[in-house]
């Protein structure tokens, strides 16, 4: 026998691992992946490559090199970041564009505040809204989806379209009324299934409702998050919608259009940049419910989720620090 | 409709702060509580309010009235010194916990561009009447209140995350601040 | 020399001799720049008429007058003259449609009906999309020039003519910036209706 | 519907591989080295000296203080010597060692199995007689059962649960003693509830030991006030908050004794300790002991003489494997690593567990990720991740407002933690820096 | 202390805007160009020229009680002098600078010289450190300036340097922020090289 | 002059008077009484806020000092005997020189010394450590080598010896502020006095067992065989619980301890280097450079 080893209780330990969640994620992801790649064809395939490549890169360029920390690529935090970001952007998008946005996701948003679990803000969408800020004609013209047949092949020259929201915004803004616009984008069963345009990523409600459920069986994430974000967007355009149906869209189209699907399921309940008790996630979604409803109906953007995810991200924080666990044996006050 | 404009355009969409650029060196100095950054906000808004309804008189009935708008940066600058200087003197009685909390920085209050800012834009650029002034004035207090407050929760979690040497402290601050505005950047077209 | 006292006459006495001493000098400093001031105010107006109409030797200001338009409002009209000959007319017009607020644009007139060039004065559109339409930062402004109002047909008998092509008419949008192109054609309608008034 | 604590908890894998072992009994050693301090207070007072004779049973320590519990010899014998004898943490403490002569004991202890069922002690006579026993809580906290059972004038308990529960992976100690010594077990809670003036009973156990509850709920039918609570198989079921919250609904505020809410907790180990204290006479002399591990050959629970030396249990069960990496006293998610198997066998040793050197390292460090599956396991609703977090940046003071004293240390948190955080550690760390700081302030 | 030192001390070792972090409102608010900084910093350092004069001439004559009034008066009225001149010759760049130039009076750099520097030494020592500290201000202003217009229009001091659309973040606030929360990371690492 | 001029002056005049009037009245009527020596004090101080007076910080030091009637208790280990010359020379009162002190660690047990007999895995702090178990040797005195001292140390002062993994004090750089001490768990470190030339001799263990049991766990431990106690002249070692301690005040530095010690517990430092002969091990040739 060598020396005895000693170390303070517990000596027994789960099974869980970084790793395995992030993998879970990423499988949770995977029908996603494959309905974008259904739509957007060769676009999506060029897209999500370099996104995830360049993220995984420079994750290990500037963590072994600058840092000097050991690499943390293994743990597959960074090709989620990169997966994520690609799901956020259109799929004409110019490669160099992609790359800078996942070195603006990784390096600014993620590793200058100290890599894994260090950072504030949602890195893939902190990446996504620079993007949209910085270069807003190339942000916003999206392909026209169609099935993978048709254009293969094609990647920037394919013909574009509209979003849904952008449809609804653009035609409110000039006076038209919301049942007429509704009217002219494919109809709830197409844009559950994902045939509309928009993000790689965020068409297919459908898709995502798989991932949701994986993740929730695999114990992954907790309902609260999503729940409580696509409860509030529903309840709060239903208020809206039946004020008058004339100015605002119905429920169901904003559940089912622009990101709020991917953003409720995949982004918002990124652990490092959620709260951490159960009754701070609920604040939090539905934080996130009501600003992506005020910046789709009142403001410039025709979609919010991203940004109501990042300032809703800010003040996790003080949600964390006022919004604490029951503690056993303390009153409610 | 038109004060909720006002309310919500100088909260969100324009806050001094994080589009306007105004007040920093307290935002940047007094972020690293929470419970400090909320004393301040609230001195932030009383100071801004009562300096925003003063300083509207003063452009009205005396500056405008005599024909010397172009005395307006000194009387106002004036006008706050002093006020900021009274609350001052009377929180060290009233309050010295408070007066502790705040420090330095509430003399700084009166280098809080922010103030100045605000008067001047109320009564000058947006030719606001009093009472969309006052309304304006303490909305945008509000606002500066609010991100200071975010910006120090923030800072908070920052204190125990593990920053990498070189972008600790100030430089992390601002990175944050940049991506805050990233973030309030949805706000726009708002108002 | 020691530090004087916060006595209350020091105090008073002091604060009040600085702000004394420095209001008067700056009194001064005004009335030397008084004119140098508006001087430059009267060029900088003048530029923006300048650059949207040919040469002209008159003080347009001086000669503005304002025209109704639609809705209650109503432009400004710069007339441009060059030995006392009418030479082209600059029309201060402005849209409500824009994507944030007001923008107000100067349209300059040839005396024939064609639009001479275009000028963005104000507007708070969207970096990078809608402001886009100013002359620096891309093509789409261009189009307007010398751009021959009377002659362009209106396809959809709408009663609109400077319209962009998604609504039936000639202008190339900028692109992803449909609102603020249409709102700039709008603009540029109302200083021609304006202008049209003129001419009758 | 099973009872258990509403929030928290984990379900460690539960390797009770020795739940079928019988109770065997370990014979006498040659020598056995007994610390005078082996519970929570006061040192005993040692009262025999070097080369004195000793009877199994006679006291050779006595309660030092309100907070204490008196020692008894284990073996007949000499004294070999009363020293300083490092024990399970290196630190050198009291300790007596006798070398074995024989096993003679003293005359008024009933060694015979009888199982006497009258209760002839009035109240006091019962608290005197476990007193003298030296009987303390044998779920591994070891604190002296007769302080236990006077609980302070203004707190009246109303009713007495019995932990049975034996969360923790491998051990089964209890489990046995709760198959092989039920009817003993149940006039040991009849005369604690005398004691406690309390008239209803309630004995815990993890439905994963569904033998135990059937023989109990049979037997019990035969006591009055006397039930059985099968509870859910999760760990820390057998916290003393988490338990009274499960069987009570009650939750003991933080900071008070759980008398408070009208609870008295004791492990059946105790139980069973003052069975024989009050009806036999017998001190506490001895315990069962489950030793156990992967790679053990004869894994198995054992009777053991209190001083016994580890390293001949672990001889017994089958010797010392090969790729051993650690000896713990007690269970995997409490329990102590030992610095060495050459130290004895105290009151609270309820296992002692081998795991291999596999078992036994540490996975390396990696960044919290905030998953906040270290605040959904707390039992206590902390927020482990952030308690270690102020921790690391040394800012103690605050991890006391963050509720630092409720921690009880379960480990859930180290276990459940994806990032293999210590989370554990760093709590402990600045549990000991506040209490430094406090004693400071009282100081001042 | 000795005149270079005290000239050369608001470049590097108490860089306003790097090390000290004053006067951040027009700091990150006017350079959205190169030539916006230097103008917003020329105009800054003109400010604590004069008012670090003025200040060092009359601090003794200032009561406690009213110091800081009564050297805001003197600041506010040079600050206006600057905003007349301004707008009599130079009206493009007073219009791009806007707010900021009655704000140079709150700029905390000014009221922090005049009260740690200007009130305890004599003129010729101000006039050295309002100098350095507002070429060093000027300085930083046009550097951050300069990265931004790179970064976000391609361009420095008006010149084109590559085709295309810059990051026009980096125009607005947010890329303001991030601009300069590199560069100070970046002053840091180059101090703390030299420490070394 | 003309009207806008005169406007001027006596709307800006009167602005300034309101303010001054108002000002002094609030002044005034809301007077808070602080002791402006508080803040004299505290401008002398080396706002290095590191609490080794035992204040929370040097604002709290400089009150303290005002408000006692006697300075010899108050003490700033950085700034040392000038600065309380500077304080007290502010309140004008006296101020008792003080010895200047420096840490030093008195453990001397390299692994080629003791020996492991365990290996610890886990959290690198020698509080938890310590609170948990003796430590990874035999000794269960000694230091345990996680550095909590360096750590604790505002001054960079301290480093561990990668070759030994104990603790060195930089004795240029230390301020005596007697922060390793207090967060030391075994009571390793010790302030003591510089000494003359700052040459000083110290007993570099603390073991406290019988002489055997600390040989066997280290060889190079304090047995307490009284050897050097034979040796000293002047009384200056006493022998408790079988350890030695050196009185830095009644030591003369003449270095008989130090040759006669069987185990080389005792250590002389900054003194001249004496002829050794070769076998001698080369534990105290490191000593006399390290100081």
């Amino acid at each position: 026998m060598s020396k005895l080893i000693v170390s303070l209780s517990p000596h027994q330990f789960g099974s869980n691992s970084v790793k395995k969640l992030m993998f879970g994620v990423l499988i949770a992801l995977l029908p996603t992946l494959f309905v974008s790649v259904w739509y957007f064809g060769l676009g999506a395939i060029t897209i999500i490559v370099t996104s995830v490549l360049s993220a995984v890169f420079f994750e290990y360029v500037f963590n072994r090199f600058l840092l000097k920390k050991p690499s943390t690529i293994s743990d597959g935090s960074a090709a989620l970041t990169g997966l994520l970001l690609a799901f956020n952007l259109p799929s004409n998008l110019p490669v160099w564009l992609v790359i800078i946005g996942a070195f603006f996701a990784i390096v600014v948003a993620k590793i200058s505040f100290g890599g894994i679990g260090n950072n504030i803000f949602n890195p893939a969408l902190a990446g996504r809204v620079f993007l949209l800020i910085s270069w807003p004609v190339q942000m916003t013209s999206w392909p026209e989806p169609s099935p993978l047949s048709k254009h293969l092949l094609g990647y920037t020259d394919v013909t574009t379209g509209a979003t849904p929201l952008g449809i609804l915004s653009e035609g409110l803004r000039s006076g038209e009324s919301a049942t007429k616009l509704i009217s002219q984008v494919p109809d709830y069963l197409q844009l559950f299934m994902g045939n509309a345009g928009g993000s790689i990523g965020e068409v297919g409600a459908a898709a995502i409702l798989i991932g949701l459920v994986y993740m929730l069986m695999k114990k992954i994430i907790s309902w609260h998050i999503p729940v409580s974000i696509l409860g509030t967007v529903a309840v709060f355009t239903g208020i809206l919608w039946f004020a008058n149906p004339d100015k605002f869209a119905d429920p169901l189209f904003h559940l089912l259009s622009g990101g709020i699907m991917l953003g409720a399921v995949f982004m918002a309940t990124d652990y490092v940049t959620s709260p951490m008790s159960k009754r701070g996630m609920l604040i939090y979604g539905v934080g996130i419910g009501l600003l992506t409803v005020v910046i789709r109906v009142w403001g410039a953007f025709p979609e919010g989720v991203s940004f109501a995810i990042l300032i809703m991200n800010a003040f996790v924080p003080l949600i964390n620090m006022y919004i604490k666990p029951k503690r056993f044996g303390k009153n409610k006050r | 409709m038109e004060y909720i404009l006002i309310i919500i355009s100088a909260i969100f969409v324009n806050n001094v702060v994080l589009s306007r650029f105004l007040g920093l060196c307290p935002f940047f100095g007094v972020s690293k509580q929470v419970e400090t950054a909320a004393g301040m906000g609230g001195a932030v808004v009383f100071v801004m309010t009562v300096a925003t309804i003063v300083t509207y008189l003063l452009q009205k009935y005396i500056l405008i009235s005599f024909n010397i708008e172009y005395m307006q940066t000194i009387t106002f600058i004036l006008v706050i010194a002093a006020l900021v200087q009274l609350v001052e003197i009377i929180l060290k009685k009233v309050s010295p916990s408070l007066y502790q909390a705040l420090g330095i920085f509430l003399p700084l209050i009166t280098t809080n561009c922010a103030v100045l800012g605000v008067a001047i834009i109320a009564v000058q650029t947006e030719g606001y009447d009093l009472i969309k002034s006052t309304v304006f004035a303490i909305a945008s207090a509000i606002g500066f209140a609010l991100s200071l407050v975010i910006f120090a929760g923030l800072r908070e979690q920052l204190e125990l995350a593990d920053v990498p040497e070189g972008m600790k402290g100030v430089p992390i601050a601002f990175i944050t601040a940049g991506l805050l505005a990233l973030a309030f950047m949805g706000f726009s077209g708002i108002a | 020399m020691a530090q004087r006292e916060s006595t209350f006459v020091n105090m008073v006495v002091v604060l009040f001799l600085v702000s004394a001493i420095a209001a008067t000098a700056l009194a001064f400093v005004y009335q030397a720049t008084k004119e140098p001031i508006l001087k430059s105010k009267l060029e900088k107006k003048k530029r923006a008429i300048k650059n949207v109409v040919n040469d002209f030797d008159n003080n347009p200001i001086e000669e503005m007058f304002k025209i109704p338009v639609e809705g209650g409002d109503s432009v400004e009209c710069y007339p441009a003259k060059k030995d006392g000959k009418i030479v082209g007319y600059a029309v201060k017009t402005f849209s409500k449609k824009g994507f944030s607020g007001l923008i107000t644009v100067m349209v300059g007139f040839d005396p024939d009906g064609h639009i001479h060039k275009t000028a963005v004065l104000e507007h708070h559109e969207t970096p990078g999309l809608g402001d886009k339409m100013q002359r620096n930062k891309s093509n789409f402004s261009k189009q307007f020039d010398n751009m021959d109002v009377p002659d362009i047909p209106d396809k959809d008998n709408d009663g609109i003519i400077i319209e962009v092509k998604k609504d039936n008419g000639t202008v190339d949008a900028i692109t992803a910036a449909t609102i603020t192109s249409r709102a700039f054609c709008d603009a540029t309608e109302r200083a021609y209706n304006a202008f049209k008034k003129i001419k009758k | 519907m099973l009872k258990t604590f509403p929030k928290g908890g984990i379900h460690p894998p539960e390797n009770k591989i020795t739940a079928d072992k019988e109770t065997v009994t370990l014979p006498i050693p040659k020598q056995v080295i007994i610390p005078v301090s082996q519970h929570i207070g006061a040192p005993a007072k040692v009262i025999v000296k070097k080369n004195d004779k000793v009877k199994t049973g006679q006291m050779i320590a006595q309660s030092n203080g309100f907070v204490s519990a008196c020692i008894h010899s284990s073996v007949s014998g000499t004294v070999f010597k009363v020293d300083n004898i490092p024990d399970a943490g290196g630190y050198k403490r009291l300790a007596v060692v006798i070398n074995v002569e024989g096993d003679e004991w003293l005359d008024n202890i009933d060694r015979s199995e009888d199982i006497i069922k009258e209760i002839n002690s009035d109240k006091n006579e019962i608290l005197k007689k476990i007193q003298d026993a030296g009987v303390v809580g044998l779920g591994g906290a070891t604190f002296p059962t007769h302080v236990k059972l006077l609980p302070p004038k203004s707190m009246k308990p109303e009713v007495l649960i019995i932990n049975g529960a034996e969360c923790e992976p491998y051990l089964t100690a209890d489990h046995r003693l709760m198959l092989e010594k039920s009817e003993e077990l149940l006039i040991g809670i009849k005369i604690l509830m005398k004691a406690l003036s309390v008239n209803k009973a309630v004995i815990g156990i993890e439905n994963n030991k569904s033998d135990a509850i059937n023989k109990l709920e049979t037997l019990s039918e035969n006591y009055d006030n006397i039930s059985v609570a099968a509870l859910k198989t999760k760990y820390p079921q057998g916290g003393e908050k988490q338990l009274i919250k499960a069987v009570t609904g009650k939750e003991v505020p933080s900071g008070e004794l759980p008398v408070k809410v009208g609870a008295v907790v004791q492990n059946v180990g105790t139980v069973f300790a003052v069975y024989e204290a009050v009806q036999k006479n017998k001190p506490l002399i001895d315990r069962i002991v489950t030793v156990t591990g992967k790679y053990l050959s004869n894994p198995g629970n054992f009777k053991v003489r209190i001083g016994t030396s580890v390293k001949e249990l672990i001889n017994t069960a089958g010797g010392l494997p090969e790729n051993t990496g650690k000896i713990i006293s007690g269970g995997p998610m409490m329990g102590r690593a030992l610095i060495t198997d050459n130290t004895g066998i105290t009151k609270g040793t309820s296992g002692i567990l081998i795991l291999s050197e596999q078992e036994s390292k540490r996975r390396s460090l990696k960044p919290c990720i905030r998953c906040a599956k270290c605040v959904e396991v707390c039992p206590m609703g902390l927020e482990p991740f952030f308690l270690m977090a102020l921790s690391r940046k040394t800012l103690f003071e605050k991890t006391e407002n963050e509720g630092i004293f409720d921690c009880i240390e379960c480990g859930s948190c180290s276990y459940i933690c994806p990032s293999d955080r210590p989370l554990l550690d760093f709590i402990r760390l600045s549990k000991k820096e506040v209490a430094l700081i406090r004693k400071a302030k009282r100081i001042k | 202390m000795n005149k270079l030192k005290i000239f050369t001390k608001g470049f590097f070792s108490e860089n306003a805007v790097f090390v000290m972090l004053l006067g951040l409102c027009p700091t990150l608010g006017t350079t959205t160009s190169a030539i916006n900084g230097l103008g917003m910093g020329l105009a800054t350092t003109f400010v604590l020229v004069m008012s670090n004069i003025v200040v060092s001439l009359v601090k003794k004559q200032i009561p406690d009680k009213v110091r800081i009034p009564a050297f805001i008066v003197i600041i506010a009225s040079f600050v206006t002098i600057v905003e007349l001149t301004m707008q009599a010759y130079i009206p493009d760049l007073y219009d791009v600078l806007g707010l900021f130039i009655p704000l140079i009076v709150v700029n905390c750099l000014i009221l922090g010289r005049a009260e740690a520097f200007a009130s305890k030494n004599n003129i010729i020592n101000s006039v050295l450190d309002g100098l350095g500290m507002g070429l060093g201000f000027s300085m930083a202003l046009t550097m951050l300036g300069a990265v931004r217009e790179i970064l976000g229009s391609g361009s420095v001091f008006n010149i084109k340097i590559y085709e295309g659309d810059g990051a026009l973040v980096f125009v607005l606030a947010p890329g303001a922020f991030i601009v300069l929360g590199y560069l100070i990371a970046f002053v840091n690492r180059l101090q703390k090289r030299k420490n070394i | 002059m003309n009207d806008v001029i005169t406007a001027t002056i006596i709307t800006v005049s009167s602005v300034g008077l309101a303010a001054a009037v108002i000002l002094y009245w609030a002044s005034q009527k809301f007077k808070v009484f602080e002791d402006p020596r508080i803040d004299d004090v505290e401008k002398e101080l080396p706002a290095a806020n590191c609490g080794g007076c035992g204040l929370p910080g040097c604002r709290n030091f400089a009150e303290a000092c005002v408000k006692t009637d006697n300075l010899d208790d108050m003490f700033c280990p950085v700034g040392g005997n000038e600065t309380m010359a500077k304080v007290a020379k502010v309140l004008g009162r006296e101020v008792h020189e003080k010895d200047k002190q420096v840490a030093v660690v008195k453990c001397n047990g390299a692994p080629q010394f003791r020996k492991k007999i365990n290996e610890y895995d886990g959290v690198k702090n020698c509080t938890i450590v310590a609170n948990f178990y003796s430590g990874d040797t035999a000794c269960q005195y000694g230091c345990l080598g996680f550095g909590e001292c360096v750590d604790a140390c505002n001054f960079d002062a301290m480093f561990m010896d990668p070759h030994t993994g104990l603790p060195v004090v930089l004795e240029n750089k230390c301020t005596a502020c007697g922060a390793c001490v207090e967060v030391c768990p075994k009571d390793i470190i010790e302030l003591r006095p510089t000494g003359k030339k700052s040459r000083r001799i110290f007993v570099s263990c603390v073991n406290q067992d019988r002489g055997g049991t600390a040989k066997k766990a280290c060889s190079v431990a304090c047995t307490g065989c009284s050897l050097c106690l034979k040796e000293c002249k002047y009384d200056a070692i006493k022998i408790e619980n079988f350890l030695s301690y050196i009185d830095p005040h009644k030591c003369v530095l003449c270095r008989k301890c130090v040759s006669v010690c069987p185990t080389d517990a005792i250590w002389e430092v900054n003194f001249p280097a004496r002829k050794l002969k070769p076998e001698e091990n080369s534990v105290k040739l490191k000593t006399i450079k390290r100081g």
